[in-house]
């Protein structure tokens, strides 16, 4: 059982905007409680990306900069390599990570920035109103595929952890989920050891949330977040890549 | 064993922490917050065991303990 | 240590400015012709504990500049017509976060990719509209190695004075010449950034930078201050003149082709014509007053015959800051047909006669 | 005739989709209507509010500084416009969510200006519709005013609902014929 | 087909307009205030055998929106400023290509992410650099939904007509704001384009479409031949005025804040107060003749007041259209604070007051 | 022994502008033979991309139009949706495809674009006088590497092939090169493959061809062809996903 | 037997064709051509086997079938 | 002491290196100098050329309409810049790339002006430096008008082979020297 009920001293006590049922303030409160954790909220710098999650400076309370649309990974590139003593994390969404971001994104990845990028894979574009983003399930309706994501026409969802677990750079990569609370718990852990493996200096740390987004889904909050399972058939919830567990150790 | 507050001004009346409550002492009550939802209240505190779920899933944080 | 005098190119020059002006990074992206100041960074940056990373694009690029000023560092790009288009959002974004830094456009031929010789024809671009919004830069536009030296320090210190972008306009001519340079050391000044920079929240409560503003009113204002500091901006104005006031003809042009222009109007003053030359060095703020002063200053009618590498864009600004005091015309040559002194000096009797003025 | 209403509430009240309406409403009666929404930056939740105007001349600005009439859904609302209401004008307000008693100068903010409570919410639940306590407002407004038929109504309410919400035909009618019946009883007072 | 009248979205009359005006294509990237356009044009163009992709950024939007009017589809995108920036090298690229095309920017409040709401502020961008070197669009501002709807399908004949790019500036206000639309067919020109357009070498020699120029001379003509170009869009020039001759004080506004002024000045003029309007419908090329032509019809002194919702940026075409032959007044609003009609007329008495023209 | 000795049709006899020893040259002539031998020229349209082969159309007899820097793969997509009949290919250099194109060239692969892609990968940007590339070999110096290409800095070589192989839009991915007589005539099949797969609608087809930029490697001719096997140590010549071999027909 | 021709105003003097002939019948002459290159020529040019390694190999297409 | 250079050639004949150079020794020699390249777009190869200034007052404009020198290492450079030589001035010019014959209106391009051929890769060749006919033809050039001294040559070379092509300065220098004598001997006669 882990330490609850506790409402983590990153968080501010700001109402969240988010819908009823989204799980983007779930992971947000995990994130707090690992900065908590680790003890390093005064010298982390977060990137609030463009997407439903641009108020994270609301609710984190970490110094945050706001980075343009799909650009969290260059700026943060910007950041680390200027201030090496600084800890940097990305909070984007699907759109903007993989979607305009995604040169930014694995080029970062790539050249193994030692930074660590959240993404909330919700398969939509969540703040603009549930446009069809490169996650999108196929044959998922979106505003903008309103028959249904076709193969033919907007090809495949695009896996971003699959790719990234092939680069050199990328010393951690794993996908998670907290539509349950087993898989809560599970997310906490992970989150941990992203930063860990920052702090240690080994790379590029990249963690993927399938999340739900009952609003653009046009669902309910409790059938949006048990259908995150269904999500998880394409997108398979799995540690990919953990150097600091194969035994890199220090950089 | 914790006591555990419900902090009602944060609900959005998702229902999560009622669908995930394994004791299923949770439910909406009549009263709606300043942001105009109905929320959750304790059917039956007794039988709560603090195992925490509801936290776990809350998006908004409502569940806090009361030290 | 002793000014050393070396021959370098323009944008040498301008590398070599940075690093005298406290330069700590560099993200950049090739692109001829400027190819030499990323060469340079690479090299010297890392001896002195900064950091060169050459980007994956010209969009990225800028974005690490952003995050790298956001966290107080003297940082700089550069690039050139093409390269600069795509940092649009990101210089929007740079002055609505109110961050310093230096961006360097070595101005080649366009529209599209165009050719690498040298145009003006990103003078709108630079001064009316670096990005959308209403955002605006410092602007800058040497017109020899030693100036190129001089003003991208002087940049750095502008930069941080304002938290505004400063961009060094130069041209594919001024970039690739080469002249002597005397490398002295200048008085760049420093400003402290702790009241404002993101540097984890250590005894402080957490700060954000951002530029979404919610509240209407919040946007209204950080414009209106925005605006505000471009005019407090006019304390930086700088421009050259050769004027006695007895002229009745003066050129007006900035960079490159004010060399060419110079040269034609001091061979034709020479000669006992009656004209004038005046070089805006800051582009925005630009010198409208000292030129509407000239204006006024004029014991007889005068003309002003604007001379740009591109279809016509500063003469605008000209028309604008003389209030239809004196008469403005544009003489433009597109990307890449270059005048010589010759054509100049053509130019400026034709204007003399044309006028009705007497001949000398 | 010319018409301004501001109405306002929280997102998910429904009050875009109610202004809506109601220009609808407008311009089959042969109305020049404008309907403009504000809202948020792009983001869920968060107050919304629009501005409805109905003339029989050509509108051109959409902008109305000091509305004749505005719909308050909740309390934000009322603080925020009851201020720039019209001297004279009425306000329908939601009493479920907005209580005077949390209302520091509630008198004064409603001097010379005419304000109807009506319980919303509470009404939309008792019709079985509780999302649709912005069609009771609605109703109750056009109970106030008289500007268009309920044929018009039923015309307007049908093609906004077309095709995929078209099942809620019938409750949304039910709402706004219990809005309209309930301020009715007022308005006789 | 009897006009259907509907009750609409400026952006949907927008969407309505691109299909009348025989849309083709539609390549673009979500972006608040204007994603009903990208709705509505993924579910009709399927419909009629054409084509909808949703791009993955709006730099490669625009980029596909090269491609297929590089092979002679009518094509378009849509964006608010944010991704206008990010266009604008593919921008510079269409004009220096010629290819024609259709680009809508519903502006809202910036510099950076700024807000949602209405915003003027990228008016110089679109009317002076859409993106880097000389080239320009014809850009339409439309102020209803009739005239947004009647615009954008005009504006893919003139794309076609000059071989360059569009452009439909309009905002959050005129895009979200609804208002009854008569659906009427309009009559669309359409030209050929078998004489450029890449469409394979069949039975020709092969053909390029570039805007890279090696030989300065062509390059230097390239940009001529669109300077010329520019010149022959005068024939587009449109505007609305009330003006008799009497007025003191003339209101001059485009898009959205035009409606705001319009109402003010009926209401002034309703009043007795000798207060006229002029709105320019096409931003570039600027209706600059027509603003002289009123100052000078004028019978007595006019002052023209300039209000945009941007930081003044139109105040300087409008002075450089009147030559210093009558005084221009800048009144501009940041985003995102809106004058109501009566903030305006109030500005408006104050200025025949201040003028000292003598009051009603 | 193939049909040598022959000037193919497609191509233009005007003289190369690339350097002695440059491979652009042997890649612009298979691709011309194999462009004749499918007698598609008059229903082709190249792209040409921003980079040493910029001038492609001075070489390749069919229609061609300039792209922006990195942008073939878009431009290419706006072509194939408007005219699926015409037969679209991009050549772009490692820096145009791979580095400030990578998230266009991905994101058509990921869609499944029916259109083939060419890079040539020489590990610098040859155009603007030997930069790093994403594809720049470890410890390669370049004029913006003078130390060296350092993982720590600039990170690790990105292997565009090794992605894409594993895009479910990609129908036909490979990698060959030209600095051998056998290694030219498979580059020809490759060539003639992708193409084929295009024309029979399976989906985007990729290949990448290693190749010398002897000015840039500062090597003559012979020595930087020989390198080339070098490059092949880190870029494995290869044929990594084949559905036309693989059974698949027709889209 | 082909007969080939050596397009000598092409030739950039790369030697590819050298190092590869297998028959290492090529080499540079002395002439030079208006590009500047000292250009390519048969030594020997009987001992050629027509292999169409040099034509695969050339950059420039220098060797092309004489008819 | 005005002087202005054209230096023209193909891509590969190092006519950078040689203006740069000669920049460089006007500079050691205490003049005001300017050196402009000007080559093809983003490309290898080609014909590119510069321009060279020493002069003893500012030098405003690096650009010049009618050089007083020329020196020209191939055809396409002879056609395009002879007609822009000054009445009188001098050409230095590559005989073993520019052939009088191949000319049409050869005589008519050098009225009036002073042509010196010289094989320079012939003599580049025959000191064992083939790369190095720019050298060759800067040592024909000073031949002709020692504007600076072998040292301040040698300085400059120096200068500008270092570091990574220091071993190039042996060959370079005899072939500066070789161009210097060879001039010599002709203008002598
Ligand atoms: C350059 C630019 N393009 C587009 C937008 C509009 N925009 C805002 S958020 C967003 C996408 C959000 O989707 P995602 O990243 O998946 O985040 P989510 O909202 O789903 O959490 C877009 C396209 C923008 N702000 N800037
Ligand atoms: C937007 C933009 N940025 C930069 C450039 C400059 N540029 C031209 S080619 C090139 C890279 C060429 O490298 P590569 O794609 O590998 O092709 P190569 O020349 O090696 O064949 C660059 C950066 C440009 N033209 N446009
Ligand atoms: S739109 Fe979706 S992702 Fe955004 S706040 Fe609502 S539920 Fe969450
Ligand atoms: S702590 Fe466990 S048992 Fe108690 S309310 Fe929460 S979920 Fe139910
Ligand atoms: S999970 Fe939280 S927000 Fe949702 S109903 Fe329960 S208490 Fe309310
Ligand atoms: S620079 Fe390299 S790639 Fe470019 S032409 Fe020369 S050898 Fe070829
Ligand atoms: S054909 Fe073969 S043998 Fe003959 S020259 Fe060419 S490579 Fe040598
Ligand atoms: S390979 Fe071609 S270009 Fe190279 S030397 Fe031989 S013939 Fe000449
Ligand atoms: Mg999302
Ligand atoms: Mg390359």
């Amino acid at each position: 059982m882990p330490e609850v009920f506790r409402f983590p001293k990153s968080l501010k006590k700001t109402l969240f905007h988010y819908c009823p049922g989204c799980h983007h303030s779930i992971i947000h409160r995990l994130l707090c409680e690992v900065i908590d954790e680790l003890g390093i909220r005064e010298r982390t710098i977060g990137l609030a990306s463009i997407g439903c999650s641009c108020f994270l400076y609301f609710y984190i309370d970490v110094d945050i900069l706001e980075a343009p649309h799909g650009r969290s990974c260059s700026v943060g590139t910007g950041i680390k390599r200027a201030r090496p003593d600084l800890v940097v994390f990305t909070y984007q969404g699907d759109g903007d990570f993989a979607a305009i971001g995604l040169g930014d994104s694995l080029h970062a990845a790539s050249r193994g920035e030692n930074i660590t990028a959240i993404m909330i894979n919700n398969t939509v574009y969540g703040m603009t109103g549930g446009q069809v983003s490169p996650t999108t399930l196929l044959f998922q309706k979106t505003t903008t595929t309103p028959y249904g994501r076709d193969p033919k026409k907007e090809g495949y969802p695009l896996k971003v952890a699959e790719i990234l677990a092939g680069f050199e750079g990328v010393a951690f990569c794993a996908r998670g989920a907290v539509n349950t609370p087993q898989r809560v718990l599970e997310a906490k852990k992970l989150l941990r050891r992203a930063f860990e493996i920052q702090l240690r200096g080994l790379g590029f740390s990249y963690l993927e949330f399938l999340s739900a987004c009952p609003i653009n889904w046009k669902m309910d909050p409790i059938s949006a977040t048990r259908y995150v399972d269904k999500l998880a058939e394409t997108f398979p919830i799995k540690v990919f890549k953990d150097q600091l567990s194969e035994g890199k150790n220090e950089a | 064993m914790k006591k555990i507050k419900i902090l009602e001004e944060r609900c959005k009346g998702c229902g999560l922490c009622i669908e995930f409550c394994p004791k299923k002492v949770l439910g909406f009550s009549e009263k709606r917050n300043l942001q105009g939802y109905r929320v959750v209240g304790f059917y039956a505190k007794e039988k709560c065991n603090a195992c925490g779920i509801c936290f776990l899933m809350c998006p908004e944080l409502v569940f806090v303990s009361e030290e | 240590m002793m000014a050393k005098k070396v021959l370098v190119k323009g944008v040498e020059a301008i590398a070599l400015g940075a690093l005298e002006g406290g330069c700590q990074c560099y993200f950049g992206y090739p692109i001829t012709p400027q190819n030499e100041i990323p060469e340079i960074m690479a090299i010297e940056l890392p001896k002195r504990g900064g950091v060169f990373l050459q980007a994956e694009s010209e969009t990225s690029a800028i974005n690490m500049v952003l995050g790298a000023s956001a966290v107080g560092a003297r940082v700089m790009t550069s690039s050139s017509s093409p390269g600069i288009s795509l940092m649009s959002e990101g210089f929007s974004y740079l002055i609505a976060l109110e961050l310093p830094c230096v961006v360097v456009n070595v101005m080649r031929g366009g529209p599209g990719l165009g050719g690498i010789e040298a145009s003006q024809g990103d003078y709108f671009q630079a001064v009316k509209a670096p990005g959308h919004g209403d955002g605006r830069f410092l602007v800058l536009a040497p017109y020899s190695c030693s100036e190129a030296y001089q003003l991208t320090a002087k940049a750095f210190e502008l930069a941080d004075k304002y938290r505004n972008p400063v961009m060094i306009l130069s041209d594919a001519i001024l970039g690739q010449m080469k002249e002597p340079l005397l490398l002295k050391s200048l008085k760049i000044k420093t400003y402290p950034k702790e009241d404002w920079a993101l540097t984890g929240a250590m005894g402080r409560p957490s700060r954000v930078i951002k530029s979404l503003f919610l509240d209407s009113k919040e946007l209204a204002e950080r414009n209106l201050r925005l605006k505000r500091k471009y005019r407090a901006m006019e304390k930086e104005i700088r421009y050259e003149a050769i004027f006695s006031g007895e002229e009745r003809v003066i050129a007006v042009a900035f960079g490159s082709i004010a060399r060419i222009c110079k040269e034609a109007v001091l061979n034709l003053r020479e000669k006992g014509y009656e004209v004038g030359f005046f070089r805006p060095i800051t582009l925005f703020p630009f010198p409208g007053k000292a030129l509407l002063n000239m204006a006024e200053r004029s014991l007889g009618k005068v003309s002003l015959v604007v001379f740009e590498l591109n279809c016509g864009q500063m003469i605008e600004d000209v028309k604008l800051s003389l209030c239809g005091k004196a008469e403005a015309i544009s003489r433009y040559y597109p990307p890449s047909i270059l005048p010589f002194p010759e054509d100049i000096e053509k130019e400026l009797k034709k204007c003399l006669k044309s006028s009705g003025f007497p001949k000398v | 005739m010319r018409l301004e209403v501001i109405l306002s509430g929280f997102g998910g009240q429904g009050i875009l989709f109610a202004g809506n309406l109601l220009a609808l409403c407008g311009m089959y009666q042969r109305y020049q209507v404008t309907f403009l929404p504000v809202y948020g930056p792009e983001m869920r939740g968060g107050t919304c509010h629009c501005t409805v105007i109905l003339s029989d001349k050509e509108i051109a600005s959409p902008l109305v500084l000091e509305p004749g009439y505005l719909i308050l859904l909740n309390l934000p609302s009322f603080i925020k416009f009851m201020p720039r209401l019209k001297k004279g004008g009425l306000a329908l307000v939601n009493s479920d969510l907005v209580k005077k008693e949390e209302i520091t100068n509630f008198e004064e903010l409603i001097k010379g200006k005419r304000v109807i409570f009506l319980p919303m919410n509470t009404l939309a639940e008792e019709v079985g519709a509780p999302q649709a306590l912005n069609m009771c407002a609605l109703g109750a407004f056009n109970g106030c005013l008289e500007i268009f038929s309920e044929s018009t109504f039923k015309k307007a309410l049908k093609e906004m609902l077309f095709p995929s919400k078209a099942h809620l035909f019938e409750s949304n009618l039910k709402a706004y014929q219990r809005g309209f019946q309930e301020v009715k009883k007022i308005v006789k007072d």
